[in-house]
């Protein structure tokens, strides 16, 4: 393996991209003879590749690594060689005018296997508190759910999108972004629909309450905020 | 300059610094009427008192240049004086307040000394601690890791066949946990007025729900402290969203109403605000 | 490809833990010539890397390969082989519970400009200072964190945990928040468990330094006027 990189990069460099080739190596500090795997601009070109979530074209790469277009290109055909399909289970695509790695299709099977299933790490209290708020209130605005919780769910929030659990669902009059849950939470929880959330008078500790259910919660949550200054 | 030459003339006290600690420890002297202000106050006169007033008219040039070295803030003798105070200030509080820790109170200098003790290896020991989780952190300078999602043609077949594993009910129990009202704290032994921002804030909600109001119909009548925590409401809402408010010219009357998309929202002037609201 | 996994892990399994090494070279080690790729389930493994912004553990690569773990162990052998260190521009880390891949640090000033920002900003001391009191004493509470520090670490545990360094662990006895490190946090610090943090008695001052200290104390409580002045 590392010697077909090799000769690709001896292949460039008879190709007449030899000049831009020491160029790179010096300004990245590789030694010449890489001998170990790639050579240091189609490593630097990989991590980038790797890194972003869309299509990095060849001026995109060439302006980060600060090499030129030529090498740029070398350091792709490298690349595209060493991702050829049936190589390895990732594959380098070029799409909308730009290169990007994906998964190889032969994975697909075990991926929705492994993304399918709950995620090992449960819920952490915040998380299930933050995403209570929105399967109950929604749509709910962000300010909304720290005033309830009383203290900050930004953090809680980006892993319920991450996870795909909540989206936005647009901005509250007042520019702040709001909340709902996804099909993947019904699905994930086994709902059918937002009906079949449980009943909270199963858990509410007083149920003599009348008022509605955002009302008191933004009570609990401003006191406790008041409680806790 | 050493903490033994800090002399302090106090209500309760007349006398050098090491003698009112030693005192104090042994209860001689009644922490609850020692003002702690003021021996901190003292102690920085001291520390700008001493270099003029001991340097003598009859110095040469280089005796005078070894002073002023030997004068600069002894850095040891200061982080004792801050640990000491720091120490008493706890066990005031502590008596101030009562409570279950009470047989704390009763220590002896031994008992004092191994309780600051116990202190200081804890700091060290977290400090030292963080200086290697930042090394720790250094060291992965330039790691990165891949944050993209799946891509969309793998998620809609995740969500096809996703499990349905997570359980509904823990949705419910968080919601309970977040209905529950915090426990109503005991304050009568605190002699301050207490005013909480959650009361504020509940009493601006109600002036907004009747439409607008001023700043000084909230806090009529009101003492500073109800003044100064009303303004720190109006803050929090201003940053919800939940009001706007102009004021005219500066110390001028402050204009408060609910939220309107017209209206840019104006910067507060807070000197005029606290100025017009407290006199 | 099914067929190639289930023989694989028939192999693995027959040969056992023990005999792991020579399992890589034999059955799935790169033949000499190297044109061929990774065997299908490192391949398979390789991709579901790539695919989770988490690091995944061998139980969990393994449900979804349905391979055995022994295969799997296996097939990251053979990948961490491929990543080793210089070769490529990406890594195979060992982080937080489980595998991942990372981009090589050789790359960070192209990811720099490319993304125009840097990776993560360092701790300030005091974060630093409440991480440490989180990552040893966990869970712990909010007013423990400030006792130990002797100030408040009320702003220093908000960006905490807006970082997703810390998270909430449910509350005290007494109503306070109590904290715990993340998966993130054994992540960005390169760290395989909490277990190789080392002990925090490592730092604690010598016995003599100790009594030397009390010594101090003592006498600061007990000193008489006339000594100084």
């Amino acid at each position: 393996m590392s010697d077909a990189w090799k000769a690709l990069d001896e292949d460039a460099g008879e190709r007449g991209e030899g000049s831009r080739e020491v160029a790179d190596t010096t300004v990245l500090g590789a030694p010449p003879d890489a001998s170990a795997g790639a050579p240091a601009l189609a490593r630097v070109v990989e991590a980038l590749l790797f890194l972003s979530s869309d299509p990095l074209s060849t001026a995109e790469l060439a302006d980060a690594t600060q090499a030129g277009e030529g090498a740029v290109r070398t350091a792709l055909a490298v690349l595209a060689e060493e991702y050829a399909p049936g190589r390895r289970g990732i594959r380098l695509r070029e799409l909308g005018g730009g290169w990007t790695l994906a998964s190889d299709p032969a994975s697909e099977d075990a991926a929705r296997r492994l993304f399918s299933r709950p995620r090992s790490s449960a819920l952490s209290p915040a998380q299930a508190e933050t995403l209570a708020i929105v399967a109950y209130l929604q749509p709910v605005s962000r300010p909304e759910i720290a005033r309830i919780r009383g203290v900050s769910a930004d953090s809680a929030t980006a892993t319920l999108l991450d996870r795909g659990l909540i989206e936005e669902a647009g901005h509250s009059q007042f520019g702040a972004v709001i909340y709902r849950t996804t099909a993947q939470f019904l699905k994930l929880f086994g709902l059918r629909s937002l009906d079949e959330l449980p009943d909270v008078a199963r858990w509410d500790p007083t149920p003599e309450e009348q008022a509605q259910l955002r009302e008191r919660l933004l009570r609990a949550g401003e006191a406790r905020a008041g409680d806790g200054a | 300059m050493t903490l033994a030459g800090l002399e302090l003339d106090l209500d309760v006290f007349s006398g050098p610094f090491d003698l009112l600690l030693t005192l104090v420890l042994r209860e001689e002297v009644d922490l609850l009427e020692l003002s702690l202000a003021e021996v901190v106050l003292a102690y920085l006169d001291h520390l700008e008192r001493r270099p003029n007033s001991s340097r003598a008219a009859h110095e040469d040039e280089a005796g005078r240049r070894a002073r002023d070295e030997r004068e600069e803030l002894d850095l040891e003798a200061a982080t004792e004086f801050i640990v000491l105070v720091a120490a008493l200030l706890e066990l005031k509080s502590r008596l101030l307040l009562g409570g279950e820790e009470d047989e704390l109170l009763d220590i002896e200098p031994q008992e004092a000394a191994e309780e600051l003790l116990a202190r200081m290896l804890d700091a060290k020991r977290f400090r030292a601690a963080a200086a290697h989780l930042r090394e720790l952190l250094a060291a992965e300078h330039g790691v990165r890791f891949r944050t993209a999602p799946p891509p969309a043609s793998l998620r809609r077949a995740i969500l096809h066949t996703a499990d349905p594993g997570a359980d509904a009910n823990q949705l419910g129990e968080a919601i309970g946990r977040l209905l529950a009202m915090p426990p109503t704290i005991n304050v009568l032994h605190i002699a301050v007025n207490r005013v909480s921002i959650a009361e504020r804030l509940a009493h601006l909600r109600a002036l907004l729900r009747r439409g607008s109001f001023s700043f000084d119909e909230a806090v009529r009548g009101a003492d500073r402290m109800t003044v100064a925590v009303t303004l720190f409401a109006l803050l929090e809402l201003y940053k919800q969203g939940e009001v706007e408010w102009k004021q005219e010219e500066s110390f001028g009357e402050i204009a408060i109403h609910g939220p309107s998309r017209e209206t840019p929202r104006a910067p507060l002037a807070l000197s005029g605000a606290s100025a017009g609201a407290v006199g």
